[in-house]
């Protein structure tokens, strides 16, 4: 079975890391609860079609992100990854612009970032991750490819065959599973037979890691380990970090449906992972309150800037339907085009 | 075989009339089915305690339990293959895929299991399977959320396809689709889930493959099915204050198609533009002008025009509107077979 | 980890049997291996277009068969079934036609046979035995699915999403995996992650079981013991015939391009299941060698009558195209006939 | 664009002739592809040690190394998932899909990542992937082994799809294929791998999207591509006998497709035929037929015939010959066009 890491310890553990990089993790953990906040209020505002809330998975997405190296790493997102995008570096106006719906995948370079397009597909960019360490290791570089996916993902067909290709392989790939519970409305009763996506990695013969999500060190560690694990040329490691999806699936969601929300809200009270990184900060004695109000105050400066960003971020162009279908566009694209231009631009 | 009688005429009159949305259409036959027939199962995401992510089937797992209506884990593929399995084992299934774009995962169950099942085994295996399928765009949804799939589930042997275009229909091809021991693909226009009509809620009485005319006209036929049936019919509108009369033909059974009903309206208009969301090349469009011309070709005085989607992936909210067929493009195209 | 039952003895196990039931056993055993080879036979003389091996399989094939019961189990083959067929009671005339072309799913009833249509795509069947075992506890039956499938299909998609589906809803499904080693012509190493396909059971909290694939009675004991859990309401299991494909993988196959033959030679020298069953007999005093030979000779006779009934069996009208596409036919495909009748048939 | 000079035209001539089937012309693009470009792989179910059930890749993992050519577990969509990380990791990724019909488990990844990621990434990261794909019927194989997928490939935006005829054209249309830096499925039609023939081993130079006339006529034009080509030309010079000259088009790119050659041959010809494997309803054919009508509505003396496969599965060996368009099929509906 696998290696459950402080789970349900309601606290994080930082002594294992730099005070540098925890307080940088603060700091990033910090401006996403900040940008997700500010995310629902456009929504609300009108000025986002939809958001997907990433509230509460906080720690998870920035330790992995963390404990990676942006520079020969590469991440493969869902479409609930803005902490880890974040964390890892993304331009993260145009990450926003994908829930302005200015562009499905984002308006960010996914090949500069080392960080796909959002992907909207579950399950879908999880063999991606693995031709990526394939073809790193075909070229003998030294890169890691973190596939990001949920609870729910865990079910899909294509989730299994990248775990066997990876295993087969030896690909240097880090699944990390976001366990929050709950897909859509399914609880993991009712969608993870077995009841852990860590006790999975067994079957495929690579280590499988189930950790506190919302304990960001121990994110951190397992990430690292595994990542360093692969980089080695040790192949694949499973990390499930479990978490709770504290909001709605999505704005468009009413949870109360579906669950008990005093559920949620205990999350919120007792196991939030910002609050509990605070406090671990402060009792390492890695920060002060003081300078953890001048984090949180430039946390919320920069989300606010995100915001103004996206919300003034200027629409595509029409003509941008056509740009991008194809590296060498076709006569009859072309003609497609001239038809838009004569009879929708007018 | 186009039904020309409108939904008023005598031969539906017991049927009342009430207002619903689509969403409570097809929620409303949903009940009907699963009360009329013991074997009827509905399932997919989230259908059961949520209620589907559209409320189409709200209160279904209250009213008929959850053995009756339940939700699987997230996975398309065994979605369909399970449903292959329970229709084996004397159930009707109607399982729901979330969303349009959702449906590719589930291709191979749907193409090569579904579809060919009965074939297979030369009858004894039947699959009165209905899947249904929140199809088309309209509602400046993320990606794979405004996909018209119906060119492959048209070209897909053994399928039948139907898309409603508004309750009533939503309605009554729900009950006709479910009833029929063939697989059918029922695809709802999301885009149309919310408007309130007055609906009757009437039985089916006509065969699968009927067609209907949703508002008469002479100087051409507009084809169109599911959301597209409304922008024609407003393109149709306009059209009339100009003096031009446009007759609207409601495809509705997109296989098997209407051959007849669409041969008879242009035999009479002599012109016809068909539309759809789906992208230009190889849609079922492209189906319909090649039926039509070849029914037709004496009759017509100008090629069969398509206005569609163009041949890019489905886009992002700010240009779903200019991807999607416009009334203006409708107009124009209607105005190039006018002056042809 | 699975429990592995006596893998390798390279001996039979009948002593938990019922005498009558080994003796069954074997002459089904004997039966398909002399159909197999007549049916090798047939494809070099052209009657057959192609034909699939089950040799060396027939332990597995005949003793997860006679493990079910026909009155109410159902099973749901691949395209190398014919032992199960066999020994399930299926009528092998209309098993074998598929091998002649005639028909691609077999010309037998499956819905009479409760042995689902011979399905050629690769894990594609076994979605299909959960919902047909989810269908029949619904209804209260206690029947319980067979889902064959090979080592090669344990990488695909549908193979996961079946076990958790099952896993989740408990259903009465057997997963039986014939290991035959090859997936045509790659062997378990570059095909199954962490090379076993038993171990993946955990990960979905079922049992998995190895068996040697080769000892009919260990086969007949595991999926026993499986459908008896199943059928108990206890959910489904996964058991792993380990067996080897000592044949190429069908008869267009040359299976010497891609593997040492001395290997498959030894598998048919010292643990030919049919030998090992027919010594295990003996051992057990089941039954002598007179016995057994009377038993042989039948098997020649039912399986020469069988390729004598396939061989002659009628082609189908070229009508049939057309007759079961659906129940209720449409008017183009009416008009399509016609066209058929005209232009095709003259 | 219809290329109407011969293969013996000036500017091939350095080309050498050889004897060659189509399964050694296709193996001979890729070792020209493995040696001219380092970031070519080869991978697919039993390509590497086998050599590909049909000997395809033989001897090219022996020749260019594993790293280079090497086999996968059996999984479809995992095949084309992995495509695309190759090539978000700068590899040139040429995929086989061991049969047409073992494409649909893999068709989510195709449609929905492969043909739309340069589009999602706004050409941040472009797909040079060359899906091989073996296609059509036509060798009494089991089922799923003779699938005629091109509608659906040709109806999805983002892709490009060819299907050669013949050896020559095998070997070219591979280089240009993979050499392009957007995705291509390339459909081989397995009744075609064995003929041999003598083969030009031209570099590629004409742009995608190119038709090529096989046979010069005036009567009539018959549209093709794969193995009906082959077939069509059968019916030509059986009508020849009559004094009926069919102009034979070989379609070769199935998307984009030859608008303008296509129009310039039947404005020649005034009538048209087109012949496909693939199950009529939503097949390409009714593209073509669209196309053509809507470019050549005043030149056509008769509605395009479509000579298809039925609308049913495709069946097994006995009644292959059944469902695949016959000569007699084709020339009848050459009469039927001549007649009209
Ligand atoms: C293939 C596919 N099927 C269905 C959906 C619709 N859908 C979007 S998110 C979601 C739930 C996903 O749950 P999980 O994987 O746990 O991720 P989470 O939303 O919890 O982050 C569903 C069903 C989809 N996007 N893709
Ligand atoms: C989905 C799918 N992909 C590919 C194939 C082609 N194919 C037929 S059998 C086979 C190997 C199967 O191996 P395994 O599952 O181990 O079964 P075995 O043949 O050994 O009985 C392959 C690749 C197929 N039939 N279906
Ligand atoms: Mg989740
Ligand atoms: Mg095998």
């Amino acid at each position: 079975m696998p290696t459950h890491e402080s789970a349900g310890q309601g606290s994080a553990t930082v002594d294992h890391l730099a005070p540098d990089l925890a307080r940088t993790m603060y700091r990033h953990m910090r401006t996403a609860r900040d940008l997700d906040t500010e995310a629902v209020a456009l929504q609300r505002q009108g000025v986002f079609p939809a958001y997907v809330s990433v509230r509460g998975q906080e720690a998870a997405q920035v330790a992995a992100a963390t404990a990676l190296d942006p520079s020969r790493d590469f991440v493969f997102p869902t479409y609930r990854e803005m902490a880890v995008a974040l964390a890892y570096g993304v331009e993260m106006v145009g990450y926003m612009a994908t829930h302005r719906a200015l562009w499905h995948g984002g308006l960010y370079d996914a090949m500069e970032s080392r960080f796909g397009a959002i992907n909207a597909v579950v399950g879908g960019p999880v063999p991606h991750a693995v031709g990526w360490a394939v073809g790193e290791r075909l070229r003998g570089g030294e890169g890691v490819a973190l596939a990001c996916f949920g609870d729910g993902a865990s079910s899909e067909g294509d989730v299994h065959e990248a775990m066997n290709f990876a295993g087969v392989y030896g690909a240097p790939v880090v699944f990390f599973c976001q366990n929050n519970r709950w897909a859509l409305s399914v609880p993991n009763e009712r969608q993870v037979a077995g009841g852990s996506v860590a006790a999975r990695a067994a079957g495929y013969g690579m280590p499988g890691v189930a950790v506190d999500g919302n304990d960001a060190g121990a994110v951190h560690r397992a990430v690292s380990e595994a990542a360093e694990r692969a980089r080695r040329g040790e192949g694949p490691t499973l990390v499930e970090a479990l978490t709770y999806r504290v909001e709605p699936h999505s704005t468009s969601d009413d949870s109360a449906r579906y669950r008990d929300e005093a559920e949620a809200e205990r999350w919120r009270r007792h196991r939030d992972p910002v609050d509990l990184m605070r406090r671990a900060l402060i009792e390492a004695g890695y920060a002060g309150e003081a300078e953890l109000d001048r984090i949180d105050a430039e946390a919320r400066a920069r989300a606010e800037e995100i915001r103004d960003g996206v919300s003034t971020a200027p629409e595509p162009d029409g003509s941008e339907l056509f740009t991008h279908v194809y590296r060498e566009t076709t006569q009859e694209l072309a003609r497609q085009r001239r038809i838009w231009q004569e009879e929708v631009r007018l | 075989m186009t039904e020309l009688i409108d939904r008023t005429g005598t031969e539906t009159q017991e049927a009342p009339v009430v207002e619903l949305s689509m969403q409570q259409a097809v929620n409303r036959a949903l009940r009907v089915l699963l009360a009329e027939d013991p074997d009827v199962l509905v399932f997919g995401e989230d259908v059961g305690t949520l209620g589907g992510v559209f409320r189409v089937t709200d209160g279904l797992q209250k009213e008929f339990g959850d053995r009756r209506v339940f939700d699987t884990p997230l996975a398309e593929s065994a979605i369909m293959g399970m449903a292959v399995g329970l229709a084996m084992n004397g159930w009707r299934p109607v399982p729901e895929l979330q969303f349009d774009g959702f449906a590719y995962p589930a291709i191979d169950q749907i193409v090569n299991q579904v579809a060919r099942m009965n074939y297979r085994t030369r009858g004894a295996a039947p699959m009165p399977i209905t899947l249904r399928l929140p199809s088309f765009g309209g509602i400046q949804a993320p990606e794979h959320h405004g996909e018209s799939l119906e060119a492959i589930f048209a070209h897909t042997p053994g399928l039948k396809v139907v898309a409603p275009s508004d309750p009533g229909d939503a309605y009554t091809l729900l009950l006709q689709a479910v009833r029929s021991d063939d697989p059918v693909v029922y695809m709802e226009p999301k885009a149309r889930y919310w408007e309130r009509r007055p609906v009757q809620l009437r039985e089916p009485d006509e065969p699968i493959g009927t067609s209907r005319i949703v508002r008469p006209g002479r100087h051409a036929t507009l084809v169109a099915w599911g959301a597209m049936v409304h922008r024609c019919v407003q393109a149709a509108e306009l059209a009339a204050e100009d003096g031009v009369e446009l007759e609207v033909l409601d495809l509705r059974w997109l296989k098997p198609i209407d051959a007849e009903g669409l041969a008879a309206s242009v035999a009479r208009t002599r012109r016809a533009v068909v539309v759809h969301e789906a992208p230009l090349t190889a849609g079922l469009g492209a189906e319909v002008s090649a039926l039509v011309t070849e029914n037709c070709f004496r009759d017509l005085a100008a090629p069969v025009q398509r206005v569609t989607g163009f041949d890019v992936p489905y886009p992002a909210g700010p240009l779903e509107p200019q991807y999607l067929p416009t009334i203006d493009r409708i107009l124009l195209a209607v105005q190039r077979t006018l002056e042809f």
